[in-house]
């Protein structure tokens, strides 16, 4: 089976109707707990994106090869070994960003929405499908953090990426990890209620 | 609601209660504290109307429940904070606490409390200094337009938990002299926890009215006495369980938040284990928690636990009483 | 690596000779703890002892665990009525937190001298880690972990209790596991950086183990609780509690303590959560919110409250 | 049979495909993070002594690393210090608990060597002999210019209202508090928080020696001038303005944040014990380095 779609399809798919974050409600544990700045959303965005393309690509690259009852315990090796690499690499690089993110990076072992991923397209497609879909899947993780990151820093420190915008601090509570509750929540039903508006324009 | 009277008369009866406290602490605290409950009241009762007709439904504006919440909001948060702050409390308790998860009735915690722990979180240093000292010459104008650093105090349970039991009988005296100050509400605090006398009497009317039931303020304030003599001191049963029910929100969360019937369980045996967490709750936080005062963490932190009670006391499925929400 | 190795084992046996010096305070020390001011130490006698000397300052040597040349500055001593109990005020509060140790000389007549360690229980510290990582630092509430599956099986009472319960016995035993590969495999060889893949790896392993004893030995339980084995490994709770205790340097018991907190506190999070979603089913709940978004402002609403639990120190 | 053979087969290929590509990633990043720490580490240290970007520190200044230890024999506690020689080599001195010199043993060891946990505790180890028990305690960074001894750090831990805080502290050689600098904290924001903020850490710089040893935590609002010299980088105020402002509150206590007694107490505790501490230490130190005519680099 291959995709029908194009790979400007795949990535506008990841990053629109099948938002991790906000559309597929996976991986949510850093949405509540980090994104409390454009930045940490785009640095563990970055972190997750590398991910996700690099074990969809090596999945659908040794998908003939993987014995169908070890494929999840082979999935959970692949991404395992891709976040220990990042891990590496930002700790190493970025040290700075990396202590923010805490622990929250070696945690991308355990997102859902990797495995799925894997699981239900990488073993399936080509490389080049695979490529692009952990592109979108990445980017729409990548963006749904940045958009959380916005409102929160924006309301919370009155700055955005660090330069302060309004000169204030609006908010103290936006940057407090459980407003992450409320705003994806809230976030959460902004997106349907644009959905059932658009879904009542086409219709008319 | 075990009367069968109007869902609107207790409420407006429950305002009536919570006026007298009110006008006291005008007299100590000076016209400051009106205009907080003004704001809190107004600001409650226009997010009700709003979300009504945001959410398309019948507005009950009438029915006295926003103005309640108003009313506890102000009584929790101290008189020297800026309006802004019922303002935003009244966003929380009255549309995300309230109507977000089905309007009147279907709120799982308090949604005055609720509003205090967000302000709490967000203004963390308004919240726990902004308090005012009683003012000795009746001129209840003084503090109006004066910036809040250079009268702010701390209330006795900040003192006790921040200074020591010595700190604190310096400032608030000791024995009967001390008793009566708090009993009558001579002391900082927030409007709720200034006269221990005029709560008292408001509970008992509703109490007399049959409005509220006996257990769950008795089991809470039972609770916080007898832990508090038993913890309280610095030997085991040597502390001061007169002072521990005087000081801080107990009576107020005792007799008008802990039984608010949307948030406490229905069943009488669920009553007394909940008001029995409640004080528990209340002399853990303020013996050995982060926080001056533990009634309101307390009396949240059950909230959801009476579904829980219900469900073992009460096999059968119930359905959400209607109305009643404080 | 082989000195390395001697130097370890010298490093204990010097520490596990060290012990009979502190076993011999035993039988002039029956109880010693810090006082309920800041700066005192209490130590009670085994048996009666000389007044004079128990109440001279000069006799003792007072100093943190850590700082054995600084000696902490002694005010005074008073021995109780009883004759058996003293009390050590200090010039300056004393840190708690730290262990202290208190070596006495010249006590009775033949001159017995002791030497012993005051220190906070280590049973109040276990269940302090217990009571911290169930309530005060719940992974739901407070660290915005596990959350994908605590939104997922919180619809039902039954299926909460079921994952909850599943999920706390998992834990449990991988993170005993995982301790053991990391204090006697990870460290030792340096292999740190290879953290992630044996923790999930244990994980996984222990899923499946569980899985297929359960299934041979109660095919009743499996049926209950099968489904939600698969749920545990993608939790990020099951992969957190090895890595928090790595980081922490925890040892044996304070692991198997922090794990049993964070389960338990998963299976108290979903309960509640769970009892509160069912009540909600019956509410008219705006139509954007339905589902996962108000699931989302309920939690809030728990973290909220669980804040009261911050800064809580119980022992 | 056939069937378990080829998992296995696989999985072992797959694992040793894991373990290649980790491998090459710990191998490419490890000598980076390490120097990437240091570095870190460095900048604060500079910036602590006023030097920043604009501001380089001459090529004259020189941080000298010394490590305290632990040593045990039997039951007897003494003090070791592993200190750099002005040759460029180490030696191991090690005092009693009373102040008094009782050996000293060179130790084999690189500059480059002895930043490193492990390969100290080995190099300490074979220089003094078996029988002896070493633990680190701390390590304290002497800075030099032109070989005269400008400043001390202090990295240190001390407990705060929820878990540690970590700290450098910098000291002049009269242990002064030329500056504070948070590292690590998990106060809560907003509250306890706020010990990251110039206006409270600064307020540390320039108490003496004196006035530490007598350091209390005062409820009192913040002076407005006194925030505004503390936060002179925000408001742009004039360098001698807040040398001025700063010397008439030199004596003065610690004003605590407001809402956060416990963590403001936290602090000032901390950095009273780790001065105290130091400055007793190092009394013993010098006096011991003069009367046996060790000739260290600082």
């Amino acid at each position: 089976m291959a995709t029908d779609k194009t790979n400007l399809q795949l990535v506008v798919n990841g990053i629109l109707n099948e938002n991790p974050i906000f559309r597929l409600v996976l991986s949510m544990c850093p949405a509540v707990g980090i994104s409390t700045t454009v930045m940490n959303g785009f640095m563990l965005g970055i972190a997750v994106l590398f991910v996700q393309v690099c074990s969809s690509c090596t999945i659908a690259l040794f998908k003939n090869v993987i014995h169908p009852r070890i494929r999840i315990p082979t999935y959970t090796l692949t991404i395992a070994t891709w976040v220990t690499v990042i891990d590496m690499v930002l700790a190493a690089y970025l040290p700075e960003a990396y202590a923010k993110m805490g622990i929250f990076i070696k945690l991308i072992v355990a997102f859902a929405i990797i495995t799925m991923r894997l699981e239900m397209f990488a073993s399936k497609e080509n490389i080049n499908a695979s490529f692009w879909d952990g592109i979108g899947m990445g980017l729409g993780f990548m963006l749904g953090m940045m958009a959380l990151g916005f409102v929160r820093e924006l309301l919370g420190m009155g700055t955005l990426l660090g330069y302060d915008v309004l000169g204030f601090k609006p908010m103290l509570f936006f940057v407090l990890p459980l407003a992450g509750f409320f705003c994806v929540g809230l976030m959460m039903a902004f997106f349907n209620y644009i959905e059932i508006v658009y879904k009542r324009a086409k219709r008319a | 609601m075990k009367s069968g009277e109007s869902v609107e008369k207790i409420m407006w009866t429950v305002v009536a209660c919570l006026v007298p406290p009110l006008v006291l602490s005008v007299f100590i605290f000076g016209i400051q504290t009106l205009i907080i409950t003004a704001v809190s009241v107004a600001s409650c009762v226009a997010v009700e109307a709003a979300t009504q007709k945001a959410l398309g439904r019948r507005i009950t504006i009438g029915d006295g429940s926003a103005v309640i919440t108003g009313m506890l909001i102000a009584f929790v948060i101290p008189p020297g904070v800026s309006p802004l702050l019922p303002i935003l409390g009244a966003v929380m308790a009255i549309a995300i606490g309230k109507h977000l998860l089905g309007g009147i009735g279907y709120n799982i915690f308090n949604p005055a409390l609720l509003a205090r722990a967000f302000l709490l979180a967000t203004f963390p240093v308004a919240m726990t200094s902004a308090w005012l000292p009683p003012l000795s010459d009746m001129a209840i104008f003084s503090y109006l337009g004066t910036p809040l650093d250079a009268i702010a105090t701390a209330t006795p349970l900040a003192v006790l938990k921040t200074q020591g039991l010595g700190a604190f009988t310096d400032q608030f005296g000791v024995g009967a002299n001390l008793y009566t100050n708090f009993f009558l509400g001579w002391r900082p605090g927030s409007i709720g926890e200034t006269s221990g006398l005029l709560i008292v009497l408001g509970g008992l009317y509703l109490l007399y009215r049959g409005y509220i039931t006996w257990h769950i303020p008795v089991t809470v304030i039972g609770t916080i006495a007898l832990l508090s003599w038993g913890f309280g001191g610095e030997t085991l049963f040597s502390g001061d369980p007169l002072l521990a029910i005087l000081s801080g929100g107990a009576l107020l969360g005792a007799f008008f938040m802990a039984n608010d019937y949307v948030t406490c369980p229905t069943n009488k045996t669920s009553q007394l284990i909940y008001g029995v967490g409640v004080g528990a709750l209340t002399v853990l936080i303020r013996l050995k928690g982060g926080y001056p005062e533990g009634i309101c963490y307390a009396i949240l932190l059950m909230n959801p636990v009476s579904p829980v009670l219900d469900g073992f006391f009460k096999p059968k499925r119930f359905a959400p009483l209607q109305g009643g929400a404080k | 690596m082989t000195t390395h190795t001697i130097r370890r084992i010298l490093l204990s046996l010097a520490l596990v000779l060290a012990l009979p010096v502190l076993a011999q305070a035993q039988d002039l020390i029956a109880g010693k703890s810090f006082g309920k001011a800041p700066n005192e130490i209490l130590v009670t006698f085994a048996s009666a002892v000389d007044r004079a000397a128990v109440e001279n300052p000069a006799n003792y040597r007072v100093y943190e665990e850590q700082d054995p040349d600084i000696k902490l500055n002694l005010e005074s001593v008073v021995l109780a009525e009883d004759g058996k109990t003293a009390t050590l005020t200090f010039r300056e509060p004393l840190n708690a937190r730290l262990p202290h140790v208190v070596a006495v000389s010249g006590l009775a007549e033949s001159g017995a001298a002791a030497s012993f360690k005051v220190m906070k229980p280590y049973l109040g510290y276990l269940l302090s880690i217990l009571v911290g990582s169930l309530l005060i630092n719940n992974f739901v509430f407070t660290k915005y972990l596990g959350l994908c599956v605590f939104f997922g099986t919180s619809k039902r009472k039954d299926t909460a209790k079921g994952m909850g319960l599943t999920f706390t016995m998992v834990m449990v035993v991988s993170a005993i596991m995982s301790w053991f590969f990391y204090q006697f495999i990870l460290k030792p060889y340096g292999l740190n950086f290879l953290q992630i893949v044996v923790f999930i790896g244990l994980v996984s392993l222990t899923v499946q183990a569980v899985d297929t004893v359960l299934r041979k030995v109660n095919p009743a339980l499996f049926n209950a609780f099968g489904v939600y084995l698969v749920l545990v490994i993608a939790n990020c709770v099951i992969i957190a509690v090895p890595l928090i205790l790595a980081d922490n340097e925890y040892n044996f018991l304070e692991s198997f303590m922090l794990a049993l907190g964070a389960g338990g506190g998963f299976l108290l999070a979903l309960y509640l959560m769970s009892s509160v979603r069912e009540r909600m089913e019956l509410a008219n709940i705006p139509t954007t919110f339905k589902g996962v978004p108000i699931a989302f402002i309920v939690a809030g609403q728990f973290a909220l409250a669980f804040l009261g639990f911050s800064g809580l120190t119980l022992f | 049979m056939k069937d378990i053979l080829t998992i296995i087969f696989r999985l072992t290929v797959a694992c040793l495909l894991a373990g290649l590509v980790m491998g090459v990633a710990f191998i490419a990043t490890n000598k980076a993070k390490k120097h990437n720490i240091h570095v870190n580490e460095q900048k604060v240290m500079l910036s602590l002594l006023g030097y920043s970007a604009k501001n380089p520190a001459p090529e004259t200044v020189a941080m000298h690393e010394v490590y305290r230890y632990l040593v045990g024999e039997g039951e007897d506690l003494a003090m070791g210090y592993l200190l750099p020689l002005r040759d460029g080599s180490f030696s191991f001195v090690t005092i009693d608990l009373a102040g008094t010199f009782v050996a000293q043993a060179p130790v084999a060891i690189t500059a480059e060597k002895a930043t490193e946990a492990e390969e100290r505790t080995l190099a300490i180890g074979a220089a003094i002999g078996a029988g002896k028990a070493i633990r680190y305690a701390d390590q304290t960074i002497v800075v030099t210019n032109n070989g005269k001894r400008t400043a001390y750090l202090l990295p240190g831990r001390f407990p705060g209202f929820k878990t540690f805080i970590s700290a450098i502290l910098a000291l002049d050689p009269n242990f002064s508090i030329l500056g504070l600098e948070i590292m690590e904290h998990e106060e809560d924001p907003g509250l306890g928080g706020e010990i990251v903020q110039n206006y409270f850490k600064k307020q540390f710089k320039g108490k003496s020696l004196e006035t530490v040893k007598k350091l209390e935590v005062v409820k009192t609002p913040l002076p407005d001038e006194y925030r505004k010299a503390l936060e002179a980088e925000k408001n742009g105020l004039g360098a001698e303005e807040v040398a001025g402002i700063q010397e008439q509150y030199k004596d003065n206590d610690i004003y605590a944040l407001t809402g956060a007694t416990i963590s403001s107490r936290s602090v000032t505790n901390g950095v009273k014990a780790m001065v105290k501490k130091f400055a007793y230490r190092l009394a013993i130190l010098d006096r011991v380095l003069v009367e046996q005519h060790i000739a260290t680099s600082f």
